[in-house]
């Protein structure tokens, strides 16, 4: 199988190969074909991947092929690891993937065929950018996928560049991501200098012996990278904007695979993050305040997209709380089930949005449960599972996160039990705003309102399914013992569950998980009421829900204090610095000369006398000097 | 105080007034006259050092030719009343200045040098022409010839400058 | 003593030469075929066959330095004639005196060549200097031409005045004309000797036109007929230099630390006044002259550090600079105006000659693979083996920075600019002239790729 | 027999010398500046003449038939010599100029200047 | 001459100036060119055929010295080493490219154009192979004067003052060098060959003043701060084949004396000042960045960027660890590649809008799709984004200045996040949004650009995926220098 691996990421590739340079000449279908064929070919393979990697005593396996570079000391090959973590995202990536470039091919039917094929192309390097980066067997070639997966999202969030909006968001995206990618890059030449390497295996086997500060500043570093690939404090506010790129873009990248490199990272270096506690915390802080922050300000956004945006922010923040707990499996767990739900979701905004010919206001929505019946009901199951409501896939994952999150302290729990409080809120309202209700949209809206197509509905339906069943392969040890197959699974690479996980009594978890379960069922009701059959519109401007509004001003501030000043900075130094004083200073010099040129002139006056008159006086002064003076 | 010193001191004093003559009297016809009067006593000064042979050479190029030469041009621009216009008040200042230093710093340099020169022709004769004569044109007959270039070329230079060739004149 | 005798005798010949024919063709190539016969037999006698043995008593006597010297002085002397005969001829009715007058320049400069006693050097400065009073005024009709001819008599007769007031300080310290005679240590430096030393670099300094004792030059090179200034700041300079390297090296070598530092202070005070006011200029030919005192400081510095290089260097330098400044005078002298705006658009008409003046004004530059570069590379490598004054070789080169600035306005002009419309002056160049100017051209190449060829004699 | 310090003629012809240059600075008539040029000379003459005899003494203390002193007074011919050929060729200079602006104030040589 | 033939170093000098010489003499401007291309090219087939003859046996192949002043102890000494093979296979690669790009009729007088460019070509070829210090000098000023007339006669309206500026800042610079060169020759028993030169050892006071000397002259030509004044005007200014030699390859002899010359020579000095002059550099590149941002001329940028860059391998050169030196190698050759090719794109771009000005443009991504492509690709390897060339570069001199400092690592990274903004900022503006006036009628990129481009993208993609061999052929060169500094 190894001898084989390389084709996962590489048929991505030729896929893009093929789409880009032949978009001129390739058929409509043609490309379709191949965009989703090459997805559809990698995901058989890591199939059989995954199925070598589940079989028992399965060793991790390195397939080198070439040194990218090997000079003065450095010396960084392209490999590959094959494990359970990888074997699992694999798995995840060209799975949704297949499914949404499926999706895809019917969503983005209006565009003419060139730029047709150049969102598949752009959509299959993305896939292979991603697959490098979890292939990669040392923290390069993550990079290199990392770097390349931020290029994607860059070009897809600006695919329409026509509208200068979205190439703005495009630019923060990945200028933000550069912000990140700073941090990792320094994180990995301290472990080059710490280490004398980067691969996983050499690292981890030396991070115990390395001083636990260095592994703290690196754990630190990385999560630096993670922050901006993954949109946490501060670097999150790319992520909303990015929605500017098509929606099953944002199903993809924005939500199921790209912003979870971050976790993935952590995970992966799971070992240095439980020797570095410090780091843990600030991740489960970050994490958790950002999810509570997202949450806040998706309660009150009326863009379809932005709010499920906002709720990927907050579920990210979750994920980061997980592995700053040390639940890595949780972590990575909620990576799975969320990229099920949330791909759904956005999908099923997509088709909404299909509908309603690109209109996103929730507010000039409603009732659209007769028209759209497929993408109401698996909507519903999306927010269903995100919710939390068992027996769906969310509730599994995040049950186990918040129990983790308990064991470390009560606070994270209880902020937790917020956010996914809010969650629902916000989803419901979600749902029942464009559901439920009567239609509050134009009337050629109206008229045009359909069902999308088969190629649309069908991804639906099937990750419907996951996000219904996706949840049962984590049952927590309070349902059955060992029922738990993920964590077994994983165990390889991110070490069992932690073992205090058994200190909390049944009782108190039965009690819990019932409580958070009664508040999540009376936020849905009571969104029921609030935006139900008999609303009547909101207003979203004066206190506390104009700021919400407004996402906390955030943007403005970050405005406000680093990209103003820092323009007016740059502004000084090209405008003051380079032209008045080094150039000038340069210049000056030459008028100097110029100047003086012309004073000197005066002393020659043309008089024979003052001529002789000042050859005497030097003659005195050199007697006076020769003979006096020494 | 024996003759040749009181010869000596007189002679020193009349050739420093007459140079100052020569400055100072605005009439050039006058600093002609003044001018040879510092021959003269140059001459004398020569004679008392028993240098007959310069002091002759002295009166009769310089005394004689040149300072003729000299009249004649004044006269040639009829400028023997003609006073000229002076130069401005600190030009003459800094002349003055500067020249007084100058003399200063040159005696103060050379006032302690000892050495001697005899007054009267008690010894060695060579200023006399035949021992100056022998010189010249034994050791120092390459010079000599070479000096005729010199001459040569004044000619030609006296030539060319004094031939009237265009009598526009550019400016 | 050839080089003496011969151009003596043809400066007599030339003065003849004006009565027997009025034919100033048959003059010029009279005066071509002089100074190849001395060139010729100053090279003979340097190869060892002289034609007059003399006996000079100890007065003259010559070096391959000394001889090297004559040779590049007519070399450049003989350039000099076939580029600017038409400008001598021009210049006055009977142009024979004029190259009698210059003959007997050469003899004198021969005499400076050689000189051995003080009464030499003195004969021989004045054999330069008594004609060049008399060429500077040979434009008689014209009053700049007085102006110039007057101003250089009375301080160059003034400056004589200083040289034999430092002579006669000499012998009274050491008895002896002869220069070995008052070569000696620094125990019996007297403030006299001392004196006399001041007032020799003075009038020295004079003769180069080395600042603060330049102001004649710009004066007295603007107004003399352009083709007699080209003589004169070129050969006659690299006399003064001559007398000016040899006299402290055989009267004043023991006695070096004594001087350099005011020869020092002159160096700079010359390369800063030069360069610096030559910037301003807006005539070529004065430029050319300010240009002139610039290159005097570089070449002092090899009068300041007088060791092997630096001769080599002089040699070097008086070759370069006089070939380069002689090519840039004689096309200037064709030209009425003598602004550099005059020039614009100078390469589009004359390719050839713009490019023969490009390559002067880059070996004045002392750009590499022109004979100018290693002139100032001797120069500055002198001066560093002599030793601790880096500041001196930092203060050169800057001025060699600024020096660029003028030089290649007149470079700019003849390639970048387009000529005025409303430019009346066309001048015509002849075919031969052209060919002189791209021999030049080549010379100055051939020099700066193997200077050894000229050095290699020392 | 009887001497006189060399210091006397050297002040002497020191004192000749500077009042030339004085007359070269202030005067501005060029046949006067010139003539002051010629004073300078004289005084060199007469300084070179004092040193020869002084040399002359010493060696004549030694030997009673040197000719030590000579140059030096061969010298002053030579000096004479020259200042003659400078004179004919600077008068000459001079009537020319006046043949041409009738005037020999120095002052008026000022159309080169920068 | 002929029997100069016999080796590569010598026909790598020969070869442009025979055909510069030819050039000139042609007639029409189709021959000039076809002389011209015809030369370079077989100039790039020799240096790429002799990348085949590396090995120590072809010793005599790749080092030569012609007698030429015995007297002075100088000679005409050519090598081609690592070092040099780098850089005078980026001169030969990027000549012909600028001389294809050339427009027919774009500039009068095209033979002397085409000559000058071939003589600059000899001019940087003697620079890079001279082990000669004199020999050195020679060509380091000789390749500038055909430049100056290149730019001065051929440039844009404010050429003669721009190019003037950038002739005496660099002549003052040379001037310097030869102070240091003679002084350090004084220290030699009298020979200018590369090797005495390594071994004349000066004090280490001197060595204090002789490194300044030697430095001037190579920040200049770099340059970096605050020496880069006249390089935005001379870029803007200048032609653009010139624009390409100079920002290309030009820029490199800087970084070339840096390591062929003033590194090994005064290595206690190195020593002393390295850390000073890193931190110094890098302060001046994100000095350059910031500028960079607020230029609305794309050549000011891509001229602001490039001091960015250049200050960068400076950088590394000073850190003096293995690693960062052969990222500088390396990435000498890219930089050069990526900045031919943003001159390329802007000099397509202004030839047919006529505007050079960031805001006056927009959306020629709609009209021009290919162009764009290509310009995506250069702009992001510009910004060295992995597997593109430059990122192999600059990683490993991170990596080095994180060796020396990490903290100077992290704040030269602060660089690689102000390019991404002012390389995005160009592209958003240039090529994305609503199509502006100025490129309505814009059409897209014949054959023969897209050829070169596509020639580039290659380049780009092939070091930044597989720069193995690369560094096998340096590796060498790169400890010679090195060794130096073992022993302090």
């Amino acid at each position: 199988m190894n001898k084989y691996v390389f084709l996962i990421p590489l048929l991505p590739f030729i896929g893009f190969v093929i789409n880009g340079l032949f978009r001129n000449y390739l058929s409509r279908a043609l490309v379709g074909i191949i965009g989703s064929g090459v997805l559809l070919a990698s995901f058989v393979l890591s199939l059989f991947v995954f199925q070598e990697t589940t079989a028992i005593g399965f060793q991790t396996q390195l397939i080198t092929y070439f040194d990218f570079i090997n000079a003065g000391g450095l010396k960084i090959p392209v490999s590959f690891q094959i494990d359970q973590l990888s074997a699992l995202f694999l798995l995840v990536i060209t799975g949704i993937g297949s499914l949404i470039h499926i999706y895809s091919t019917a969503y983005m039917q209006d565009e003419s065929t060139p730029h047709y094929a150049r969102y598949f192309a752009y959509l299959n390097l993305f896939v292979f950018s991603m697959l490098l980066l979890v292939l990669g067997s040392n923290f390069v070639v993550m990079f290199v996928g990392w770097e390349g997966v931020g290029l994607c999202s860059y070009l897809l969030i600006g695919y329409w560049f026509g509208n200068n909006n979205y190439n703005n968001a495009a630019k923060k995206a990945f200028v933000m991501n550069r912000i990140g990618d700073l941090g990792f890059l320094l994180a990995v030449f301290w472990m080059l200098q710490q280490f004398g390497s980067i691969t996983y295996a050499e690292v981890f086997a030396k991070a115990a012996s390395a001083p636990v500060p260095v592994i703290t500043g690196i754990t630190i570093l990385l999560f630096i990278g993670a922050m901006g690939k993954s949109a946490q404090i501060p670097l999150y506010t790319w992520l909303p904007d990015a929605m500017a790129g098509p929606t099953p873009v944002s199903a993809l990248i924005h939500a199921a695979t790209m912003v979870t490199a971050g976790i993935y990272m952590i995970a992966r270096s799971n070992v240095m993050y439980s020797l570095a506690p410090i780091s843990q915390n600030l991740v489960a802080i970050i994490g958790i305040s950002t999810a509570l922050l997202a949450a806040t300000i998706a309660l009150k956004q009326n863009d379809i997209k932005k709010v499920l945006a906002y709720s990927t922010v907050s579920q990210l923040g979750l994920m980061f709380l997980a592995l700053g707990v040390g639940a890595y499996t949780a972590g990575v767990f909620h990576v799975m089930t969320h990229a099920f739900f949330k791909a759904l979701l956005f999908l099923g905004a997509g088709s909404v949005i299909h509908a309603m010919h690109h209109e996103q206001d929730i507010m000039n929505m409603g009732g659209l449960r007769k028209k759209l019946p497929i993408t109401h009901l698996t909507f519903l199951i999306g927010c269903l599972a995100i919710s939390g409501i068992p027996p769906f896939a969310g509730f599994f994952s995040k049950d186990e996160i918040l129990t983790a999150a308990l064991i470390k302290s009560p606070v994270l729990y209880a902020l937790g039990v917020m956010t996914s409080i809010m969650t629902a809120f916000y989803m419901f309202r979600l749902y029942f705003l464009t559901f439920s209700g009567k239609f509050r949209g134009t009337h050629e809206q109206e008229h045009h309102l359909h069902e999308s197509p088969f190629a649309m509905t069908f991804p639906l339906v099937v990750l419907a399914l996951l996000s219904f069943v996706g949840g049962w392969v984590g049952i927590p040890a309070l349902f059955a013992e060992d029922a738990h197959l993920l964590s077994t699974f994983l165990s390889p690479v991110l070490g069992t569950p932690s073992a205090e996980a058994h200190h909390l009594s049944h009782s108190l978890e039965w009690a819990l998980m019932g409580i958070l379960l009664s508040f999540i069922v009376v936020a849905i009701l009571f969104t029921r009421r609030l935006f139900g059959r008999e609303f009547k519109g909101e207003n979203t401007t004066e206190g506390l829900s104009g700021v919400l509004a407004n996402k906390w001003y955030v943007d403005e501030l970050y405005n406000a204090i680093i990209v103003k000043p820092l323009d007016v900075f740059a502004g000084f130094l090209a405008r003051v610095v380079d032209n008045k004083i080094i150039d000038g200073l340069v210049n000056g010099v030459g008028k100097a000369v110029q100047f003086s040129g012309r004073q000197m002139r005066f002393l020659q006056s043309g008089q024979v006398g003052s001529y002789i008159l000042i050859m005497m006086i030097s003659i005195i002064l050199f007697f006076i000097f020769q003979l006096f003076w020494k | 105080m024996p003759v040749s010193e009181i010869l000596f001191w007189f002679l020193t004093a009349l050739a420093l007034f007459s140079a100052l003559m020569v400055v100072f009297s605005s009439n050039p016809v006058h600093s002609v006259l003044w001018l040879i009067m510092v021959f003269f006593a140059i001459s004398g000064h020569y004679i008392l050092m028993n240098a007959q042979f310069l002091a002759i050479v002295n009166l009769i190029v310089y005394a004689g030719a040149i300072m003729v030469l000299f009249l004649f041009v004044i006269m040639l621009m009829n400028m023997n009343t003609e006073s000229e216009p002076q130069k401005s008040q600190w030009m003459k200042m800094a002349a003055a200045i500067s020249g007084g230093a100058l003399m200063l710093v040159m005696i103060a340099a050379l006032k302690d040098n000892v050495g001697a020169v005899s007054k009267t022709s008690g010894e060695g004769s060579i200023g006399l022409i035949k021992n100056l004569g022998n010189v010249l044109f034994t050791e120092y007959v390459v010079p000599f010839e070479i000096s005729s270039i010199l001459f040569l070329s004044a000619m030609v230079g006296a030539v060319v400058l004094g031939k009237k060739e265009s009598s526009k004149i550019v400016s | 003593m050839n080089a003496i005798i011969l151009s003596a005798l043809w400066g007599v010949l030339m003065m003849y030469a004006g009565f027997a024919t009025s034919n100033k063709k048959i003059v010029s190539v009279i005066a071509v075929l002089g100074v190849i016969v001395v060139l010729v037999s100053n090279w003979l006698e340097f190869l060892g066959l002289p034609f007059f043995n003399i006996d000079t008593k100890g007065l003259l006597g010559y070096n391959s330095f000394g001889y090297v010297f004559n040779t590049v002085t007519h070399a450049t002397l003989l350039m000099y004639f076939l580029l600017s005969a038409k400008e001598i001829e021009g210049s006055s009715k009977t142009p024979s005196d004029h190259y009698a007058l210059i003959f007997f320049i050469t003899a004198g400069i021969s005499v400076i060549a050689g000189f051995k006693s003080l009464l030499m050097l003195f004969i021989g400065i004045e054999i330069v200097s008594i004609p060049l009073y008399v060429l500077a005024g040979s434009d008689k009709s014209n009053l700049k031409s007085n102006e110039a001819a007057l101003k250089y008599f009375l301080m160059g007769s003034f400056s004589t005045g200083l040289l034999l007031m430092g002579i006669a300080l000499l012998y009274g310290d050491s008895g002896t004309f002869y220069l070995e005679g008052i070569n000696i240590g620094i125990g019996y430096l007297t403030p006299m000797k001392t004196m006399g030393m001041v007032l020799l670099m003075v009038s020295m300094a004079f003769k180069v036109s080395a600042a603060p004792f330049h102001f004649w030059t710009p004066d007295v090179y603007d107004g003399t007929p352009t083709v007699y200034t080209s003589f004169m700041a070129t050969i006659v300079k690299a006399a003064g230099f001559f007398a000016f390297i040899k006299l402290f090296e055989t009267a004043f070598g023991k006695v070096h630390t004594q001087w350099e530092v005011l020869l020092s202070v002159i160096i700079v005070l010359t390369i800063i006044v030069g360069n610096v006011t030559a910037v301003f200029q807006q005539s070529v030919k004065r430029m050319l002259s300010y240009s002139s005192i610039a290159q005097a400081g570089f070449m002092l510095l090899g009068v300041y550090s007088m060791n092997l290089m630096a001769k080599q260097g002089i040699i070097l330098y008086f070759a370069a600079y006089g070939f380069a400044s002689i090519g840039l005078f004689a096309v200037l002298a064709k030209f009425k105006d003598h602004s550099i705006e005059g020039l614009n658009g100078f390469a589009k008409k004359q390719p050839l000659i713009a490019g023969s003046m490009l390559v002067s004004l880059l070996s004045l530059t002392g750009i590499p693979l022109t004979a100018g570069f290693f002139a100032k590379y001797y120069m500055i490598l002198s001066v560093l083996k002599y030793g601790n004054n880096l500041w001196l070789v930092i203060i050169a080169i800057l001025g060699a920075a600024v020096s660029v600035y003028y030089y290649f306005r007149v470079i700019q002009a003849m390639y970048f600019k387009d000529e005025a419309e409303d430019k009346v002056e066309q001048v015509v160049f002849s075919k031969s002239f052209q060919l002189l100017m791209v021999v030049n051209a080549i010379v100055l190449l051939v020099l700066g790729i193997h200077p050894d060829w000229l050095m290699l004699f020392l | 027999m009887q001497v006189m310090p060399i210091n006397y003629y050297i002040f002497l012809s020191i004192a000749l010398f500077t009042i030339g240059i004085v007359g070269v600075l202030t005067r501005r008539n060029a046949i006067i500046i010139f003539m002051c040029i010629e004073l300078m000379l004289n005084a060199v003459n007469v300084l070179l003449v004092a040193f020869s005899k002084m040399h002359h003494l010493n060696a004549y203390a030694l030997d009673r038939a040197t000719t030590v002193g000579t140059e030096a007074q061969l010298f002053v011919f030579f000096i004479m010599v020259v200042a003659a050929a400078e004179v004919t060729v600077g008068l000459a200079i001079i009537v020319m100029l006046y043949r041409n602006i009738h005037s020999v104030d120095i002052n008026f040589l000022n159309r080169l200047k920068h | 001459m002929f029997a100069a033939f016999d080796n590569f170093p010598a026909m790598l000098i020969w070869l442009p100036l025979v055909g510069g010489i030819l050039t000139f003499f042609m007639k029409s401007e189709k021959s000039a060119k076809t002389t011209a291309l015809f030369f370079s090219l077989l100039t790039l087939g020799v240096i790429v055929t002799n990348l085949f003859y590396t090995d120590v046996k072809y010793q005599l192949l790749n080092q030569v010295s012609y007698i030429w002043l015995p007297g002075i102890g100088t000679s005409f000494a050519l090598i081609l080493d690592g070092l040099t093979r780098t850089l005078c296979l980026l001169t030969a690669i990027v000549l012909p490219i600028a001389i294809i790009n050339i427009p027919s009729g774009k500039y009068k007088n095209p033979n002397a154009f085409y000559g000058l460019l071939m003589l600059t070509f000899c001019g940087l070829m003697g620079v890079f192979m001279a082990i000669d210090a004199l020999v050195f000098y020679l060509f380091w000023e000789l390749a500038l004067i055909p430049v100056y007339f290149l730019s001065s006669i051929w440039g844009g309206e404010k050429r003669i003052k721009a190019t003037f500026k950038f002739f005496i800042y660099t002549f003052v610079g040379s001037l310097f060098l030869l102070i240091g060169i003679l002084y350090v020759y004084l220290k030699t028993s009298g020979s200018f060959s590369i090797v005495s030169f390594y071994n004349a050892t000066p004090t280490n006071g001197e060595q204090a003043w002789l490194f300044f000397m030697f430095l001037i002259a190579f920040a200049i030509k770099m340059p970096i701060f605050p020496f880069h004044t006249w390089q935005p005007e001379a870029y803007e200014q200048a032609p653009t084949p010139v624009t390409m030699i100079l920002s290309g390859v030009m820029v490199k002899m800087g970084l070339f004396g840096l390591l062929r010359w003033l590194l090994p020579m005064f290595p206690y000095a190195t020593k002393t000042y390295a850390e000073p002059m890193v931190i110094l550099i890098v302060l001046g590149m994100l000095y350059a960045s910031f500028i960079a941002i607020k230029q609305d001329s794309i050549k000011k940028l891509i001229a602001y960027s490039s001091i960015a860059h250049i200050g960068l391998m400076a950088a590394g050169a000073f850190t003096l660890k293995s690693v960062a030196i052969n990222g500088v190698f390396i990435q000498m050759f890219n930089h050069g590649i990526n900045i031919v090719g943003l001159w390329l794109i802007a000099d397509l771009i202004e030839r047919q809008t006529g505007v050079s000005k960031i805001s006056a443009l927009g959306g020629v991504a709609q009209k021009a799709p290919v162009l764009s492509i290509f310009m995506v690709i250069i702009a992001f390897s510009n910004i060295a984004l992995p597997l593109t060339n430059a990122f192999v570069g600059e990683f490993m001199i991170f990596n080095g200045l994180y060796q020396m400092k990490p903290w100077i690592a992290a704040l030269a990274g602060v660089s690689i996040i102000l390019s991404a903004i002012y390389t995005l900022n160009m592209v958003k503006n240039v090529f994305y949004g609503e199509v502006a006036t100025a490129v309505e009628s814009y059409v897209d990129i014949n054959k023969v650009q897209f050829g070169l481009l596509t020639v580039i993208t290659l380049l780009i993609f092939i070091f930044g995926v597989y720069p193995t061999p690369f560094f096998s052929m340096i590796s060498e060169t790169v400890g010679l220098i090195l060794n130096k500094f073992v022993s302090i």
